[in-house]
């Protein structure tokens, strides 16, 4: 397991180095302000969002499934908390409403895991419905207006610093949260059961269902908290383009890091790399000046140079080395 | 005879159902909207989505073989793309279609031969085909290009009559052969079932000495030139080559194909669901517009909503 | 009401139905058009059939084909693309349909497709930035660019148009340009990264509000005063956007007008009518300083 | 199949070595024109992966495959089978999304104007079953049909080609004696015909009724090779476990003991459901062996499944220590002390990716729920002692258990629902490719497991198994239950008798 996760990080630390090559400053880091500042900071900071949503889809993968809407739960949850923060500059008035957006949220992911553990329904169908009618939801709180809001505390979710970015710091607390909880009950070992043979789960006695509810819930609710992320970190609610797509960014960020779409065996750490080489890529195509217009060629090559030097098999043939038995 | 009676619903029954779903939602439409029920709002259905219909059967063979295919919105994009731009720099019409269903499949093979012989998961393979056919679109041109060719724009705007004065264009004449072509490969031919096989369970089908790589690798060949047929009918349609066409299009092919009662995990499926499904979503959409009350959000809202009654109500006649 | 309809007008008798094809709800900007739309036609009595076309062109022929079907006394819409239109006007044509372009033209050799165009010049709002730069830049300048989504036509008129004038002052230089996708986190993304690896930024110019006001963010992040220290140009002056130019972090704003509901439905009870209208209808837009927005904020609908 | 011809195959210095494991080592192997090699070893000698590397699954890490006279190196089991090889895979590697005609000549469909010809297609696939004496419609989908039934069509498939060799690794596995004649009838006009077979069974009585020589693997190096009629059972049976273990009496003496037996644990009245099973009364007392017996698609997995919640029953009650008990699903089952080792371990059985750890523990912490993780000690303490108790390789929790051996998958599977401690332990077919020694060991447990007040629902193909262990046997007939009769005073012949004969009165025996 350490050992796959060993190239992922090396694409990844390969990625810096070509940021550095051409921006020599930009592993510089200064303190300003009382906090960090700095292109990787930067990288951490806006890698957060998808970082949180991968995890969560980390587990829906595990379990065989797949969810599309979580861009649109993140939607809902910045346009549900602008809109209750309003005018108002209160701490508590953005605390209330990120708490309901959160439990909102928690409960479109109950909806999700209905859909298909209830009623059945193929996942990647049974979260388009929310995936469509979701951002329709989010449009329909800002009346199709971008929700400006002026909140100090609100703004620390995505924007605030101690030290390192406040967003970052959120992210990795729910992975450590989600690695202590998956690692030391059975979670872990029960999803991966289903996701591997439902049957013979079934038959063993697992509540399948039961964690495949757990489990889109949990893919709601990290989706919602990176929904507030997005929304805080400009501190105003855009319905039609908070995370639009993140979905897709998401789920690579979890097949980079090795874990299968046929469900089974998962790697939280590889999803953090995942994520890590997403976000880097996405900068280091605005550090290094690549144009728009060949921003998308230039993402393809590295997605698959990143996916070959993965390969176990890509690199036995450019190795001209047989694979090794060790 | 009973036997077959009983067998023949159970595995038609999720394209059945959605055939039966699509007819109510008409009978829906005709009942509530002047103009609905007519010919033509049936003809334009097929019309509209002619595209998607292509897409669908290519996405079918490779839902079916247990993968998936998202770089076929952007393949159509990149379609639209050599397209206008060739005809624009004086290519003849039959260069030109040559030129884009070469693209398309050689596209597709490349994509096959990755996922296969590295063994890379189809999903990263497609998503970076998808950056890959968007990006060579900005790299033609960033603007769109208006296709003015007189041979394209005669069979763009050619109507064919059919009986009861309704029209429908070449694009939905090439749709349905592509969809009877996609039958005939998949159920009559030994490509056809090897697909299903291998969708079923690969490593029988390599044990039952079945030619896996073939397929595996021939399955994206086939998504890739149905992509770039279904970017030729989408230049017709639109007259214009563009970065931008087609944007998530993968997203409702996918989904036309598994509305249609197929398994993402492979395996199980036909490719008149796909038809099936194409049709659902864009019943879905005309709806939408005889309505024509709704908000950009309640559009939305309705879309998910009714999707969601279409695919429940399905889910509940199969499991019976 | 109207003054009589034509002999084609729809089912519903006197009064007139139209049928518009709206691109889909992807800005702010995009909304305040489209209630500025429902609202006028209300006013003016003519029955609206809406359609969102959520971004996709194709949806957007689906819906006029369907304001076919439905026999509506005249159509409109905001082609999001110039290009591709040929097919479903030239059928609308056929059914005697009136077309009325708004917010973009086509492009179409010929122009008896459509009766009339109504909108804004994306190009002229380039060049109404540039000429604002080049009169108030002084000395080497280096500017960076927030494109909005590659592709869009918007991105690719504004940012033609803003070079043409630049090109005049060879002091003044875009030294980086990126697509922000028109959005505010976008806007704020890649000027974080620009902050960091451009050396010397004296001005943002950036095609749309909302990514001006990310822009505003990071620049206030990395410790610089927007407004001051780097100097921010927008187009489009929405609410939020001309408050940020009060504010006196933007400096200057091109104005791009959505309200285009009014002329709309004028212009349309005129084509039903089969009266003579112009070929093209230039929406009224201004351009904003910093004075210019604190006067003109209250009465801000948008 | 004397000394005159050469060898069809011809395997030499073969090795082959997985991660942590060296399957072979150093092996040869020839197989004659003709003849029918038994392959003989242990759970885990290395005898599947010997078929593998000799069909172009595996590539070996050394030596070589000559196949009538030529090296050849195959890159895939299709080039294998072009050259003449049909086999049949220890684990039933067929589609089940297909229909049984299409899981026997999907490769080689009759074809006509360019397309596949059903008709000409379900008509060969017919007569291909019916050479094995299989009567099931070629049209329909291979999954609806039991496990057994689909590894006849394996079968089928195997043998539906003209081929030199053919490889059966367990094909006896589910079957029962009446499948088993049949495919021997088949086995010996190929082989009279000139075909090279090679077979695979734990079945001493297979063996030797088959087979002309075989040929010896123990942790994957060869012991041995030798005509059947040389070597009698003990010194076969001491090659393969390289011991000299009282083994067979250990399987002689299994079931001698019958202790008394406690109050009725599980009681069916009228349980059924329908096109399963038809409604059955049923006692169960603790300490008590209970074995099925019928034929292919009898009914006794169906049974099993309505017993354990598998299924939903449609008709008729359960009760638990005279208590209704209303089965909602497994989990209420597993509440009631009611366990149940599933005849499909790839199916229904085994989680494959995961590791012989979480597969033994994984019925147990189902029970306790996620909130519950069982301590690691506990677990370990747990998978120590199975792994030991029933000689699971390699003795390493960690591995996968999609990589060991088929009969050590079936261990696993079992071992599962013994951690949980069961009052009623269903078992269908628990001896399913387990080696002979493991069987005797099996066996034993259960006896073991009964005296200590366990009831035990048996199930299994292996008719003299089921008559030797059981306290009480039931029979079923179409579906139907038709007899219930004394363990201890019938014999193998009368079961038979009622199985296949006609209309039996109902004769029941407490
Ligand atoms: N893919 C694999 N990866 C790792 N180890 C493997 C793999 N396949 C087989 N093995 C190991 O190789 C050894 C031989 O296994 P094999 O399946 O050949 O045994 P077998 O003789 O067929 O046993 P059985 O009678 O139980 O079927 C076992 O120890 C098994 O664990
Ligand atoms: N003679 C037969 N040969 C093969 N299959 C048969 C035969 N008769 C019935 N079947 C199939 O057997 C299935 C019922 O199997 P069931 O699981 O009840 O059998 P079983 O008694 O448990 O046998 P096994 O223990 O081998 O699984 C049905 O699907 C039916 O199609
Ligand atoms: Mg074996
Ligand atoms: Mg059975």
């Amino acid at each position: 397991m350490k050992n796959k996760l060993l190239w992922p990080l090396l694409a990844l630390v390969a990625l810096l180095l070509l940021n550095l090559i051409v921006t020599p400053s930009f592993f510089a880091l200064r303190m300003q302000d009382g906090h960090l500042y700095g292109g990787l900071v930067d990288v951490l900071k806006n890698g957060a969002p998808t970082l949180l949503i991968a995890l969560g889809m980390t587990l829906v993968i595990a379990t065989r499934g797949i969810d599309l809407s979580v861009g649109a739960v993140a939607a809902i949850a910045g346009a549900v908390t602008c809109v209750h923060i309003g005018t108002s500059g209160s701490a508590s008035t953005a605390f209330a409403g990120m708490a309901i957006a959160l439990v909102l949220c928690a409960v479109l992911g109950l909806w999700n895991g209905f859909l298909v553990a209830g009623l059945g329904i193929q996942p990647i169908i049974a979260t388009l419905v929310l995936m469509t009618a979701g951002r329709g939801v989010a449009m329909l709180v800002t009346e199709g207006q971008i929700v400006t809001v002026n909140n100090t505390a609100y703004r620390q979710v995505g924007a605030g610093f101690v030290v390192l970015p406040v967003s970052i710091l959120i992210a990795l607390l729910v992975l450590g949260l989600v690695a202590f909880v998956t690692r030391r009950t059975a979670l872990g070992m029960l999803i991966e059961a289903v996701g591997v043979n439902p049957e013979a789960s079934r038959l063993a006695g697992v509540r399948s269902r039961t964690i495949i509810w757990t489990v889109y819930v949990f893919a709601a609710v990290c989706a919602g908290i990176a929904g507030l992320m997005i929304s805080s970190n400009v501190s105003a609610a855009d319905a039609n383009n908070a995370g639009l797509w993140i979905e897709m960014d998401a789920i690579l960020a979890v097949v980079i890091g090795g874990t299968s779409l046929a469900g089974g065996r998962y790697s939280l750490t590889g999803t953090l790399l995942g994520a890590l080489i997403i976000q880097t890529l996405t900068t280091t195509v605005y550090t290094i000046g690549v144009a728009p217009e060949v921003t998308l060629v230039f993402k393809a090559i590295v997605v698959i140079a990143v996916c070959l030097v993965q390969a176990p098999k890509a690199r036995a043939a450019l190795s001209f080395r047989k694979v090794a038995v060790s | 005879m009973t036997t077959l009676a009983q067998r023949v619903p159970s595995r038609f029954l999720p394209v059945l159902a959605t055939v039966a779903l699509f007819v109510l939602a008409f009978g829906v439409g005709s009942a509530r909207y002047d103009g609905f029920a007519s010919g033509q709002v049936i003809a334009n259905l097929f019309i509209d989505n002619a595209f998607l219909i292509v897409l669908a059967a290519g996405m079918t063979f490779v839902i079916l073989s247990g993968g998936i295919d998202l770089s076929v919105g952007s393949v159509v994009a990149l379609s639209t793309m050599v397209t206008a731009s060739g005809l624009q720099a004086g290519w003849p019409v039959p260069l030109v279609i040559v030129a884009v269903l070469l693209t398309g499949s050689t596209l597709g093979l490349l994509m096959g031969l990755v996922i296969h012989k590295f063994d890379i998961q189809p999903f990263i393979v497609t998503l970076a085909g998808m950056f890959l056919a968007r990006g060579l679109c900005f790299l033609i041109s960033v603007e769109s290009v208006s296709i003015k060719d007189r041979t394209f724009r005669d069979v763009a705007t050619a109507a064919i009559e059919l009986p009861g004065g309704v029209t429908i264009t070449y694009n939905v004449v090439i749709a349905l052969l592509v969809v009877a072509a996609a039958m005939y490969v998949l159920h009559r031919t030994r490509f056809g079932r090897t697909v299903y096989a291998v969708g079923g369970s690969e490593s029988s089908a390599l044990l039952m000495g079945l030619p896996t790589t073939r397929v595996k690798v021939g399955v994206y060949v086939i998504s890739g030139l149905c992509s770039s047929l279904a970017g030729l009918l989408f230049s017709l349609y639109m007259l214009s080559g563009y970065g931008l066409h087609a944007v998530g299009m993968e997203l409702d092919a996918i989904a036309a194909v598994v509305i249609g009662g197929t398994l993402l995990a492979g395996g199980v499926g036909y490719v008149l669901g796909g038809l099936a499904g194409v049709l659902v979503l864009g019943t879905i959409q005309t709806l939408i517009s005889f309505q024509g009350t709704l908000s950009s959000w309640w559009t939305k809202i309705v879309i998910g909503v009714l999707l969601l009654v279409f695919i429940a109500v399905q889910r509940t006649i199969v499991r019976r | 009401g109207s003054g009589g309809g034509g002999g084609d007008t729809g089912s519903s008798g006197g009064t007139i139905t139209m049928g518009f094809a709206q691109v889909g709800a992807e800005s702010g900007w995009r909304t305040a058009n489209t209630k500025s739309i429902q609202d006028e036609a209300k006013t003016a009595g003519i029955e609206l059939k809406f359609s969102d076309a959520q971004q996709k062109q194709e949806n957007q022929i689906k819906a006029i084909r369907s304001y076919i079907q439905q026999k509506v006394s005249v159509i409109a819409f905001s082609p999001v693309v110039e290009t591709g239109w040929d097919t479903v006007l030239l059928e609308a044509k056929r059914a005697n349909i009136p077309v009325i372009l708004t917010d973009r033209s086509i492009d179409s050799d010929d122009t008896s497709l459509y009766k009339t165009f109504l909108g804004s010049d994306f190009v002229e709002e380039g060049r109404k930035a540039g000429d604002w730069l080049v009169a108030n830049a002084s000395g080497p300048t280096s500017v960076v660019e927030l494109q909005g989504t590659t592709g869009a036509a918007p991105a690719i008129d504004r940012k033609t148009g803003f070079e043409e004038k630049i090109a005049a002052k060879p002091d003044i230089k875009v030294v980086a340009s990126q697509s922000g996708d028109f959005t505010r986190s976008g806007g704020k993304q890649v000027m974080e990264a620009f902050l960091k690896s451009q050396p010397k930024i004296d001005v943002v110019y950036a095609h749309n509000d909302d990514m001006g006001l990310g822009a505003i963010e990071a620049i206030k992040a990395a410790g610089k005063v927007p407004g001051k220290d780097i100097k921010i140009i927008t187009v489009d002056a929405v609410k939020d956007g001309m408050q940020a130019l009060a504010n006196g972090e933007i400096n200057f704003i091109v104005e791009c007008n959505p309200l285009l509901g009014k002329q709309l439905m004028d212009l349309a009870k005129k084509v039903v009518a089969g009266e003579q209208v112009p070929e093209r209808v230039v929406t009224v837009e201004g351009t904003f300083t910093q004075e210019q927005a604190k006067a003109a904020l209250p009465q801000r609908q948008y | 199949m004397t000394e005159s011809p050469p060898p069809v195959v011809e395997m030499r210095g073969i090795s082959l070595a997985f991660p942590g494991v060296k399957a072979l080592q150093d092996v040869d192997f020839r197989l004659f024109p003709g003849e029918v090699h038994a392959l003989m070893g242990e759970n885990g000698a290395g005898k599947s992966t010997l078929i593998k590397t000799l069909t172009g699954v595996h590539r070996p890490d050394t030596g070589q495959v000559v196949l009538a006279g030529d090296d050849v190196a195959f890159s895939s089991p299709g080039e294998a089978q072009h050259a003449g090889i049909s086999t049949v895979y220890q684990e039933v590697n067929l589609c089940a999304n297909l229909t049984v005609a299409e899981n026997i000549l999907l490769g080689r469909e009759p074809r006509r104007f360019g397309g596949i010809d059903f008709p000409a297609m379900r008509r060969r696939a017919a007569e291909v079953l019916a050479r094995i004496g299989v009567h099931i419609d070629p049209a329909s989908s291979l999954g609806e049909h039991p496990i057994a039934v689909q590894q006849l069509v394996a079968i089928a498939r195997a043998i539906a080609i003209d081929c030199r060799v053919l490889v059966l690794d367990e094909p006896t596995s589910s079957l029962d004696a009446g499948e088993v004649a049949e495919l021997f009838r088949i086995m010996r006009v190929l082989r009279d015909e000139g075909v090279a077979i090679l077979f695979v069974s734990h079945f001493l009585d297979q063996v030797y009724e088959i087979s002309d020589r075989m040929t010896v693997l123990r942790n994957g190096t060869l012991v041995g090779e030798h005509l059947t009629a040389d070597v009698d059972r003990r010194t076969l049976i001491a090659q393969m476990i390289g011991r000299d273990l009282g083994t067979l009496e250990a399987i002689e003496h299994a079931a001698e003991e019958r202790q008394a037996q406690g109050p009725v644990l599980v009681a069916a009245t009228g349980l059924g459901r329908r096109g399963a099973i038809e409604p059955f009364d049923l006692e169960i007392r603790a300490g008590q062996v209970v074995g099925l017996a019928g034929l292919l698609g009898s009914g006794r997995t169906e049974l099993a499944r309505l017993l354990f919640g598998a299924d939903r029953a449609d008709s008729g009650r359960l009760l638990v220590d005279g208590k209704p008990l209303r089965l909602r699903g497994p989990r209420s089952a597993i509440a009631a002390g009611i366990a149940f080792s599933s005849e499909d371990r790839k199916g229904e059985g085994l989680v494959a990716d995961l590791s012989i750890r979480d597969n033994l523990v994984l019925a147990m912490q189902a029970a306790r729920g996620w909130t519950r993780p069982l301590p690691r000690k506990t677990k370990d303490q747990l998978v120590d002692k199975y792994l030991k108790a029933l000689d699971i390789r390699p003795a390493n929790p960690d591995a996968l258990v999609r990589t060991l051996s088929g009969g050590n998958q079936q261990k696993v599977l079992l071992a599962r629902w013994l951690v949980t401690e069961p009052r009623l332990l269903i078992l269908d077919e628990p001896t399913r490719g387990i080696d002979i020694g493991a069987k005797a060991q099996i066996q034993q447990l259960v006896t073991t497991l009964a005296a200590e007040g366990t009831a035990i629902l048996f199930i299994s193909a292996e008719l003299e198994e089921v008559v030797r262990i059981a306290d009480r046997i039931v029979v079923l007939r179409d579906r139907r239950k038709i007899a219930e009769l004394d363990g201890s005073v019938t014999g193998v012949d009368e079961v038979v008798e009622l199985i296949a004969g006609g209309a039996t009165p109902e004769k029941v025996v407490s």
